[in-house]
Order: structure tokens, then C-alpha cells, then sequence
């Protein structure tokens, strides 16, 4: 069959089912609201790194499906989130990014965070500790004990990460949501205390699953010209993509060449704590944060959809507190030739998945996503991506293949990560 | 110590808008022609969200020679990146310069996200300050150093192209 | 009870009904619409100001509830406001803010208001009084006397400010809506003609209402480094919010202490007509307009609705006509170290309204915004506020607390005015 | 009657039915996304002209109705004509306006297709000829021979232009859509092969059938100085609009007086083939494509509406392939003078329909829209507006006079083309 | 040669300064002043689109003046245009020289779509290149040539006037 | 007259340039380092709406003094102001000078709507010309007197922050 007509276009591809999706579950409208209501409301999001708020009083606001967020750390060194919303009359408390509350804001106290509004004041624990005139304004109808914060869960785990959770009452704890999936890591990155060395935005038309499909298959290999030319051997092909509860994914190690690589010198002198060089480790974590452990640096990278086609991607790369000077100009070195923003493989990758976007946009035609290849589950096999939609089925109560109808379990499914985990 | 000298001054000034040009005309090896063999190139940032200075690409004048020299194998946006800049100040010290420039880069579209609706428009991409320092030579000015000190940490699509 | 889980959070304020409001009427689309349709396309609006149209023949173009209108002074000086709405085949009349049709636009005749489409020309009072070829065109299926302009209600009052309705049958006229709101103020802005001498613009991600509130709310001088370092004394604290009838709110004089404001000489000098120096009234006109006399300069701000979570603000500053040019620089520097774009007290207001509307965006989470202060009317008192709300909820139907339900008055609402007037 | 009241103003014109239209079919969202699956998927779209891809593997890529389209020439010198969307993962394969196969892209091979996600590679017909990895991932699973791309009809014809229709079955071929109305300029357009020389782009904020009647009516040259001025003789009111079946006017020609244009010379020595000089003949193709035959230059205007308010419009300027450099520079002069961005007509014209998209926004208040002129189907003539809409409420099956109503013939009207041919 | 020579360099220089504010000031007659009788003016762009160079506008000396004396006569979108341009390089031979200058052209809203509320604001309009050439005469440089070389194919409503 | 003579001039470009960076830095007293003691600050616009000129903001010397030293009690909206400027004319008689600047300001976002989506982008802020008067003194250029000009009457949230 040469090029096709619409009818056969639009045909189901010869393939089973949970091996294609419909596009429509990337640029719906109402489905984008519906994941944002029933999942990342419910979800455990990496919304920074401890080392960004190294110091007592010190704190970074962020945001999950637009809720405003303050992550701040009390003087007994803990790390606390609550929402960024005045109590009074809704005002954000904190408008940048990053901060201390040390020295206290221009109409406020040390050590407290203060709404600029009208100065009410809240310790790090989020206790209301002052409202401007209060007995004046109030009597004893509403006092500052009732007007605290909005606190959220939160953990610092997993090398570090701060993790918060709208839902306060999780469906599953952190440590069984992501606790298998970081096994192979572990030991790595809990070993000594980790930093943040590079941080970077983007926001692009695309959906955020096509990110995170981009991140976790690499079928694209193709796309990245050192890669393809240098990258595929024997030991390539021999990583496998291993699925996890909770629809995440590892694709377990094997070995960079780097002596192929011109221009840039092997990563081989400078790794991470029990790690042998030039190992690669990537976790992806359901539904859209990435980490990446290659060689010198380790990749972190999570969405914020904003749309349908519109998603916020925060890059991070990290290496070890304690990093030499030249030890972590190495690293700055391999991470950005490769991911950062004038890097190599990062901008392509992104090209890609804003070509995907494009064809893609809200109230364009029904497509075919692929994603059937069937490899022994090694590195070039779309299971991930098949592990990854089934459980977002379950999430969403959406068919990925049929966004219109509800989900139903197919068949063999249920049991994936723990046929995968039993291989 | 001579600010904004006449005559060294003007060379350096020469240079820089001449290596503007020669990026905006994504002509790599001219510009790399007004580097010295010393050249170091970094492309830089301060982010409050992590309160650190970043280094987002850095290159060795040899290291840069790979890196334009490979462009043509990755898979890249076309779009035009257009700069405007404008020297600030130079100060001379013998045979030596510095420079500090500022500059804009728009982004003329090419592929975009819908080339059919989007190229050809111009887009605001990075602002920042340019750093330089020079050896001058034989009434030549030569770039020993530059730093591209953007203030964006939102790149999008992002690069593979020196700024 | 420290900081709060989500039912504590979610719960409702220990505080009366009326006291605080749901803030999905910030943030809600089809509130939104709704407002334009029932209110803003029913109330009287100070679009300008007639010191902006000086001549016979001048013009000012502006807009309500995304209706564009223009307000021209014809040649027997009336001042008159129509759809800036070409009959024939909708071209926008007039697209410059400003100007003068003395000498006719380049495809039309002096003292005619010429659509450049098709040169129709109207005359100011909205007659056409040329169609094109209209004979050979439309022989006498129809004549020009049958295409004059869309003329709306239009009146100059209350210190020369130009009001337009764009319901041709009010619910009440203008003298009854607003006058008994600037009884306090009268004499002073009617002595003799003003004349604006700062004009700005602000479009900012806020719902109009918000800003509003800011402008009758003193609570939030806590925010202001002057206002609270040397304002808050016992003449502050003496000023009362007077509730009128249709929403609106006065605040009552007191005397501004400038002597302790670094850097900037006392305002005693300069005053308006009938009124002792350093006095200051501020009238806020329901649904969102504001005239705020201090000193030496009359500020008046309006809002356009742009969305519910953007608002198109302008912000005028208004002296004496017969201004010496010292008088002029005076009042100049008055209005403008405060309230001018580059001021201090303006960048402030707007920077708390906007993180308003950064907690309040469309489709985040319901909060609860409390304006539940008691104080006896006075300044600090929200009364305003809750008079504001009881009659939204009258004009959109909908409860303020609940904006799922339908209004219904709150006890000793109704009254509210004429108790407050009472007092 | 002098200025109107509101229901003077909403009243009915004192037309007949069809001499008028509701501003709603210019401003409502659901009305848009009705003539994108309607209309714009089943109609043939000039997007460019054949000269744009003079040599084997060279491409362009457009899009109708939201989706992403790509043209080539193959090596058989045929153009045909793709959706530029990968079947694998939906990338769009080309995301550059134009350039060529001949070469590969980085990731592909020499002429070929290349989807650079995962470098699946497709020949100039659409054919699949590679699949990375096929056996290894696909098995027999799925093979390139089922993996085409999705072709499209697509035909040069009158003159050179590529159309291409997005419905495989269309209701008419091409020759039966346009034939007729391009029978006038046929031998001249055909008989040698014309080039592009101008093209630019203009997104406005309007409705494209705002342009598209523009573009059809004559009676807007009262704007325009030099045609008001100059223009208005016997021959120019001698001139007719033409009705011809499927929506389409054809405006006939008149002898352009370029003495009388100050600065610029007479047109008269540059021609095409088989006209006199000073010949105009202005082909409006429903629903929003124009060519327009003046003297020297033939212009070309495409819409591609991306909402009810906004639409792209491409504006070509074409002369002979032939051309010597002199008489390419002066139909350059000649066209852009007039059409160029910085022309003198063109921005007129773009002003003037961004007026009436802004007095017609989305949710603005319906208004009336006069095409009521009737001068026996001369130039002022508002009849090819007429025949226009009739076909437009055929397609949309609403009334355009009321868009909430099913469409009913007006009476006489389907006669109109064949009325107009038989006169 | 002499590359940005002092003096000549400096009159160049300045010439195109001049130039840029009475065209933002829309002094069209102070802009003609600055130009010789031999005057020529071109606007092009390169489109992609149908590989071509493209002349969007030009005229002589004698058309510029009849094209800036007709403006009244037009309906116009009264946005402001605002030019912001920085002089890269000047080269100087003998009575002549050429010039490459950087320019950017914000349009600051009058009319707009809806003027009360887009009024006063700034947009980013085009982006280019001025290649201009002058003659040297009796310590006054006047312009004999200037292609204002844009990258904008996306030209919206367009303009009426010399950029 | 001198016009842009050469080394008067020189320094007048330096003066300005060097004012850029300090307002850019943030450097307040820098800025007013550069400033003679009888300074006159003041950002202006023209209002077509109520056909007139406006003075936004003025200070003497002193008084910009003050209002710099009162910036850390505001609450305030964080975001970069980033000038790109470029010196267009110097005109030099005797020991004073004028001096015409095209600017262009960029707000890089800090604090902004929502910072975690929005930080670290840069937009276009204010466009408009600096209008500046300077004191040539011992080699020095110090300015007695800056007008900001601005296009703009649209400024959002507006600024604390001298331009």
C-alpha cells in the first residue's frame, strides 16, 4: 500500500490494543482539566531540591496544577510546603522564586513570612503569628489560631528531592509510590548530600506526556546524530526498560563509549558514590519527571502541563555538595555539552516533541500514536510507553486508545510491572 | 589605564560589530576568525531559583571549531537568531581591552511551531551583556575571552547556535 | 489550630455570612459574562473626562463591556456619546483615542465624523448626512435618514466628568445613582472647571473587583512604608466608610500629616475650591470606579473588565483649569510621587491585586476572601466591602458566598445605607 | 430619523432578505470551528504556486483547517501533496517553510521524506521506505508498506497554482469548482509559465470573510485616494460583478487611467499574454481567495482563518518566468507600490477590515451588515456580497441574515450565477 | 581603505543617528535633507517561502518625496513607529562610505484594534539591517543609498511609511 | 559648535553607557555618582488621550537620593530592568554637551504573575529616548539633567526603580 486515503488513514493500525493511543488524549481540553483535578492533584511532584534552600528561613515557591505553592525551611532545618495563599484575602505571600525570610520583607518581621497585603505574619511552621489589629478589627470572633496556613505534605527523599502532595491523604505513601522504582539508585544518591549546579526553563506547545514519552523511550536515538553514530552497540542494546507499580519505568545500565565522542573527553574520571563511571541509570516517574544518571551529572526534569499543548519543563542537573571546584566545572561541562539549553541532544529532543505538539494541536483531526514495538523489553522496545498510558487509564478513567470511552484493563496489563520486575 | 581610547577603542568596537554580523549571517568560521588561538567562549547565567551562577555552555576557541563544525549534523530549529547589539564601554590597558556590550536576540521565525503561520515573525529570545577582552595586535583587536551573560534561564526550544 | 489540613481550610470561616465571599466571583468565566451583560452594560460610566475634548468638534473613543463608543463635543459645545459603529458595514468609526474632526479625516469633509470605508460622514449629533452614491446605490430603498448613529445616554456631571449609560432606559438616572455619593464633594468639583493633567493605563491579571477593593480598603496602608509609618494616628482612625445607596462607599476627610514625609514638603498650600487644606474624601462608585480628592490633586480611577482575571485600569489626576503653571507643577508632583506609574503607593496596590490574581486564576481551587472587620464603620472597618457585595449579588443574581446559588438578602442588608447615613 | 435608539438601531434594515447579514457569522466561535469541518476540509485551497518548487525534491509545507500539509515535486516532475505528519508518532516531518529533499535532512538520507523523531523515510510519492529497525521492533507486525503517508488530492492548474483538497471525495473537481470563473483569464494565465516574485503575510484580527468581501467589492475605493481621485470614470462604472456557481465573482475589466497617478508611470508597456495593457480582471474564488489581474502584476490573496476573529492572509505577487530583469523590476514597482506591505492600498484595506473584527469581537453585540446596494451588477453593485453568502448558508446550513436559523434559499438567489452569466 | 576613520566615521555615524530621529519624529522632509539628490531607497526582505529576494518598496530621491507628500492624503494606522538602532560598522573610502547598521522598530499603539485599550503600548515590529552608502562632501556625510533590509515577512496591517 | 567632537563626545558616551550599566546592576548611588549636584531627574510622556505632556516623575538631585534610599522599605516587584541603550547624537559647546539616547527596556521576570511559570523570561517594557545634559569638567562628563521620554502610557504594574 503506497500513500494513503483518509479512510485508510484513519483505520486502526494492524496492531493490539495498548499499542497506539488516540491523540485526542494530548490535546483535549477537557481531559487536560480532568488530569489535573484527578491526578496531579493526587500526586507525589519533585518540585525542587533540598540544596535550594540550604539555609533555616530559606525558601522557594512553585506551583502544582495552579495551586501556588511555599516551600520553606523552619529553623529546626525541616523542610515544610503550604500553599502561597494568604488566609486573609488570598493574596500570594510569596512572589519570588527563591528567597529567606531571614531578614523579613519590607512590610514585615525577621523570621516570619508576611503577606504584604496587610501585614498579616506567619512563622515557618505556618502558624498565623500575627494579624494586623487584630482585637480592634476582630473582637474575639476570629483569631490568629484559626488563620493559619494551608500546610501540604511534603518529604525531602531520594537524594534530596522535595517531594509535596496536594492530596492529604495520599493514595499510596511516597515511599511505596516511588520507593521501588528509585531501588537502583538509592544507595547512590542518599550516600552524601547532592546539589543543584544548573537550572533552566522551558515552555513549549506540546503535551507533557509526549515529554515524558520522549524522555523515556529511546527508540529516538536516531535523532541525536552522536548518538546514533556512536552510541549503538552491544551494550546499548542491551539495557532493558523495566516497569514498575504506579506506571514508572528504569532503564537499567550499561556503559557510555565516550573515546568515540569527538571534541569532548570520557566522563570516566568522575561518577557518584558507589557507581561504578560510566554507568546510566533512568528513572521515569510517572506521569512526568525524569531522572537521569549518567556518567558525572545527574538530570532531573519535571512538567508543569499548562494546557493541552503547553507544558512547563524545569530542568535541573546535580552533582555532590561536595564537589571540587574542578570537579563540578566537570560536571557543568558533560551535562550542558549534551542537556542544557545550548547543549546537543536537549534542543533536539524538544524540536521533536513541539513537531509532535503541532500536528497535535487542540481540534485537529484524531491521530494514531504508535508506540508497538516489540523488542524483549530492551532499550529500543515502547513498552515503557505501554506500561506508562495503561496506568493513566486507570487515573483519568479514559481509555487511551479510545479517550471517549472508559477504561477498561487490557488484558495481561495489571500483572506488567511485576512480570517485568520478575524477569 | 585609558578609557575608551580613540584608536584601540574604535578597533575593539570594529570587531565586536563585526563578529555581530558574522553570527547573525551564521557565518561560524568568520566569526571564529576574529578569536584569538586563546579564545574562551561561555555562555552564562545567575539563577535565583537555585542562587547560583551557571555556566550554560563553555568552549575552548578548538572546542568551538568541533562545535560549529557539527552543526550541520544535528537536527536544529532554523529559525534566524538576529542580535542587536550595542557597545557600552571599552577600556584599554596597553595591549590589552576590555569590553562590555549589551545586546538583544530576536528570534525571526522559521520553522516555529507552524511555519505556515509563523515564519517570518520576529520574537524577543534572550537580553543580556556581552563581556569581552581582547589582544590587541598590530592595530588588530582580537577576542581572548568572551562572556555571554544572558538573563533569560527561559530558553524554550533553546540552541545549538552560539549567541 | 496551627497551620491547616484541607477541611480546615475548606471549611467555613467563623465569621457571619456577608462577611466574606467565595473567590470563584473572581475568577469565573461565565460570572464574568454575566457581569458584562447585567451590570457593566446597565450602569452609568465615567468614560473621560471633558477637559480631554476641550473644542467643538474634538473626540475621545473608549469602550464598554467590548462596546466601542465615541464621545465627540459638537458645535453647539454639547457633549454627545454614540456607537463608535459605522451602519453600513460595521467599520469602527474612529480608531485614534483622540482627535478633532474640525478638519475632517483624509477621506472625508471638515466637522464631519467620516467612516474611511465607504465615506459615510455623520455629524455631531449622529445625523448621517452622506451616503456615498446613495441614489444610484439604493435609489430610495433606503436614505441616509434612516442610517444616523447609535446615540447613547450621555451626561457631563460632578466636576465635569462625562458619564455614559449604554441602557437607554436606566434604572435610575444619573443624579440619583451617584449623586447623594458626591453630595460630600459637589460644591468643591463644581466651583469651577478642571482639567486632567495625568493620564496612565495599567492592564494587569486581576479581577476588577479586587482593585476596587483595594481602593476602599484602608486596612491595606499596613503595606504602604509612609502611609504606615506616619499616617496611623488618632484623625486616621477617626475616618469613617459611609455606605450610599447602589453600592457605593464615601470615606470621610481627615487631615494628612505631611511634616513627617522625608523628602517631601507638605501639600498644605494647594487645596481645592471650598475646601480647607489637607483634606481628603474618597468616593468609590459601585462597581468600580473611584475619586479619591487629597490635598492639592483629585485622582479618579476606572476600571474596564477585560476578563475575569484581567482588568484594563486607567488612572486620571485632575487640577484646576485656571492652574498657574507652579499651581500645575505642584499638583503634578503630589499625584505623581504617590500615584504615579513611577510612585509609591501605586506600584504597591497593584503588585498586591495581582498576587490576588495570581491565587485566584480561572479554574484554581474556590477560596474563602474574608472582609469580616468590625470597627465601628471606621477605617479599618470592611464595611465597604460588604455594602459592595450585598449589591453585586442584587445586580448578577447570585450569592456572593455561594455564587452557585441565587442571591438572597442578607439580614439588615437592605438597610444598610440608610443606617449608615443615620448614624 | 436622526441618531438611533437601541431598538431603532437593532430594528431590521429596511432591506430585503439577502441584503443583509448578522455580524455573529463573523464573531462566533462555533460558527468558526463549523466552517473548518464544513467548508475549509472540502473545498480546493490554492496554497501556493508551483513556481515555489521549481525543481525535483523540492518542497512546501502549508496547512488548511489546522492540518499540517506538505508539498513536493517528485522526481517525475509531479506534485503531489501530503499531510506533513508522520505515521509513526505523529511528528510533523517538515517543519521548514521550504527547501528540498535532494540533500536529506541531518538525520535522513538524499532524497527522501525524513521524520526526524525516529527516522522513518518516505519517497517523494508518500511511500514508506524505511523503517528504523523494522524487523527487529515490528516483526511481521506491521510493515513500511503500511505505514504511507496520507495523501492528498492536489492539482496545478490555472496558471500554475498547486490546490489541494483535503476531502478525498470532493463535491466538484477543481475544473467544475473554479473553470468557469477563470474562464476569462484561461489562455492568458496558461499560456506561459508564471514565477512568484512577492510574498509577505498579514495576520489580523478580523473575520476572513471580512476580507474576502474586501477584496470583492469596488465601493470601498472611496477610500483609497488615488482610485477615488483618479478612478471614478465611465469605464470604471462600466464594469460588472459576475456571478458564477459555487460562490465565486468574477469583476471584468476596464482600462486603468495611469496618467493621472502622480509618480508613478503609466503600466501600459508591461502586460501578459494575450491582454491588452491596462486590462483589470479580479477573480474572487469563494470562500477567500482572490486574483486580481491588474496591468502589470497579478496578485494572489489566501486565508487561512485561525478563529472567528483572526485570520492569516498570504498575498503573492506573480509576473512571467520569462521575464527580463527590467520588466520584473517593473512589475515589482507596479504591484508593491500599490499591494506591497508598505504600499499604498494594502494597508488601507488591512485597516479598514481590522476595524469592523473590532467592532465585531467575539461576544460583541450582533449588528447588522449591509450588502443592500443594487446598480445593475455594476461596479458599486453589492451583488457578488450576496451571491457570496447564499453560498456561504448552502455550505454552513445556517441563515446568514440569521445565524441561529437553518439556511433557506432566498428566493431567486440559486439562479443568480446563471441570471448574471445569461445577461 | 580606512575602517571607521575618525572623522569621516564619526559624520557617517552621525548622519544615520539624524536620520533615525526625524524619522521617528516623522519628519519625513528632515529625513529627505539628509539625502543627496541621488537618493535611492529600497526596502527588501529575503522570503524563504519562494526563495527570492524581494524589494518591498523603493523609489528615488524625487518618488520618496512625492510618496511622503501623499501621506495626508491616505488612512493610516497612526501607531507610532519607534526605531532603535545601533551603527555596527562604517568603512570610509576616499568621498564615500558604506555603512551597516542594526535597527529594531517597536510600534507604540495609537490606533490599534481597540485603541482604549491598547493604546500606549509598545510592540516589537520589525527587526533588520540599514546598508546605507554616503558621499563625503565638505565635512557632511548625505546619504546616496539606504536598503533597509528587513526579516520580517509577517508584516501585519504594514505601514505607510519609510522605515 | 562641536558636534560629536571627538573627545568631549567620548566621554559623554562613557558617561551614558556607564549610567546604563549602574541603573542596570541596580547600583543607585553609582548612578547618582555620575550625577552633578545639580541634577534634575524626570520621566515624561506624551498623552494623546488628554493632549498632553507629562511629567511621571521628577526629582532634584537630593530628591533622587531619597527616593533611592526609601527603595528597600517598598514592597516591590522584583523583576530585572534591563536597558539596552544606544547614544544616537552628542552636541558639545564649550564645557556643556547634549546628548540624544534611544532606550529600550526589558523587564526579565521575577516575581511576576505566577513566578514559577514565568520567571527568568524577558519582555519588552518601555520604549523612549533619554534627553541628557551634561557638565564637562576635568576630563569628566557629569550629568546635570536627564529627561526619560517614554512612548508608553501603558505600564502595568508600573516601577519603583529610576529608568
Amino acid at each position: 500500500m503506497p500513500a494513503r486515503n483518509h479512510s485508510q488513514w484513519t483505520a486502526e493500525p494492524p496492531l493490539q490494543q495498548g499499542e497506539w493511543v488516540d491523540s485526542r488524549i494530548y490535546s483535549d481540553q477537557e481531559i487536560f482539566e480532568e488530569e489535573n483535578e484527578k491526578l496531579f492533584k493526587h500526586i507525589w511532584v519533585p518540585v525542587c531540591h533540598e540544596s535550594e534552600l540550604p539555609n533555616a528561613y530559606d525558601f522557594r515557591t512553585t506551583s502544582i496544577a495552579r495551586e501556588p505553592i511555599i516551600i520553606v525551611r523552619g529553623a529546626d532545618n525541616e523542610v515544610r510546603a503550604f500553599l502561597n495563599v494568604c488566609p486573609h484575602r488570598g493574596m500570594m505571600i510569596e512572589r519570588r522564586p527563591s528567597g529567606s525570610f531571614l531578614e523579613g520583607q519590607p512590610s514585615g518581621n525577621p523570621k516570619r513570612m508576611t503577606c504584604m497585603f496587610h501585614a498579616w505574619q506567619f512563622d515557618m511552621k505556618g502558624n498565623c503569628v500575627y494579624v494586623a489589629r487584630e482585637q480592634e478589627g476582630y473582637q474575639d470572633r476570629l483569631c490568629k489560631e484559626n488563620v493559619g496556613l494551608r500546610r501540604l505534605r511534603c518529604e525531602v527523599k531520594f537524594g534530596g528531592f522535595v517531594w509535596v502532595n496536594l492530596d492529604d491523604s495520599p493514595k499510596v505513601s511516597l515511599e511505596e509510590w516511588a520507593g521501588p522504582a528509585f531501588e537502583c539508585l538509592r544507595e547512590t544518591l542518599d550516600a552524601e548530600p547532592l546539589e543543584v549546579f544548573h537550572y533552566h526553563k522551558a515552555i513549549v506547545n506540546t503535551n507533557y506526556k509526549l515529554w515524558h514519552d520522549t524522555n523515556s523511550e529511546f527508540y529516538h536515538d536516531f535523532m541525536h546524530y552522536h548518538n546514533r553514530v556512536t552510541g549503538f552497540n552491544d551494550a546499548y542494546f542491551a539495557r532493558k526498560n523495566e516497569a514498575f507499580d504506579n506506571g514508572h519505568v528504569v532503564v537499567g545500565t550499561f556503559t557510555v563509549n565516550y573515546e568515540n565522542y569527538e571534541g569532548f573527553e570520557s566522563r570516566a574520571e568522575l561518577s557518584f558514590p558507589h557507581l561504578p563511571p560510566n554507568q546510566w541509570y533512568m528513572i521515569d516517574l510517572f506521569p512526568g519527571f525524569n531522572f537521569n544518571l549518567r556518567g558525572s551529572a545527574l538530570r532531573c526534569d519535571t512538567v508543569t502541563p499548562l494546557g493541552p499543548n503547553q507544558v512547563l519543563i524545569e530542568f535541573r542537573g546535580l552533582g555532590l555538595k561536595r564537589d571540587t571546584p574542578e570537579e563540578r566545572m566537570t560536571r557543568i561541562n558533560h551535562h550542558n555539552s549534551i542537556w542544557g539549553p545550548f547543549g546537543r541532544n536537549l534542543h533536539e529532543d524538544l524540536v521533536g516533541v513541539v513537531g509532535q505538539g503541532a500536528t497535535m494541536a487542540p481540534k485537529s483531526e484524531p491521530r494514531r500514536i504508535l508506540h508497538g514495538r516489540q523488542e524483549n523489553q530492551t532499550i529500543h522496545d515502547e513498552n515503557g510507553m505501554r506500561h506508562y498510558y495503561e496506568e493513566w487509564g486507570r487515573w483519568i478513567n479514559r481509555s487511551p486508545t479510545n479517550p471517549t470511552q472508559p477504561y477498561t484493563p487490557r488484558a495481561g496489563a495489571a500483572g506488567d510491572a511485576a512480570v517485568a520486575a520478575a524477569e | 589605564m585609558n578609557k575608551n581610547g580613540a584608536d584601540a577603542a574604535s578597533k575593539v568596537r570594529d570587531t565586536i560589530y563585526r563578529a555581530t554580523v558574522a553570527l547573525d549571517d551564521e557565518k561560524w568560521n568568520d566569526w571564529l576568525g576574529l578569536c584569538d588561538e586563546s579564545f574562551h567562549y561561555a555562555i552564562t547565567a545567575f539563577s535565583p531559583e537555585i542562587n547560583k551562577d551557571m555556566i550554560y555552555l563553555q568552549g575552548s576557541r578548538k572546542e568551538m571549531e568541533t562545535l560549529v563544525s557539527h552543526l550541520p549534523k544535528h537536527n536544529t530549529d532554523h529559525s534566524w537568531l538576529r542580535r542587536h547589539t550595542s557597545v557600552y564601554t571599552v577600556d584599554v590597558e596597553d595591549d590589552k581591552a576590555t569590553a562590555v556590550s549589551s545586546f538583544v536576540v530576536y528570534m525571526n521565525v522559521l520553522d516555529g511551531f507552524n511555519s505556515h503561520i509563523e515564519a517570518g515573525e520576529s520574537r524577543l529570545f534572550l537580553t543580556g551583556k556581552y563581556y569581552d577582552t581582547f589582544k590587541l595586535d598590530n592595530g588588530e583587536a582580537k577576542f581572548v575571552k568572551r562572556e555571554v551573560k544572558i538573563d533569560n534561564r527561559r530558553l524554550d526550544k533553546g540552541s545549538h547556535w552560539p549567541i
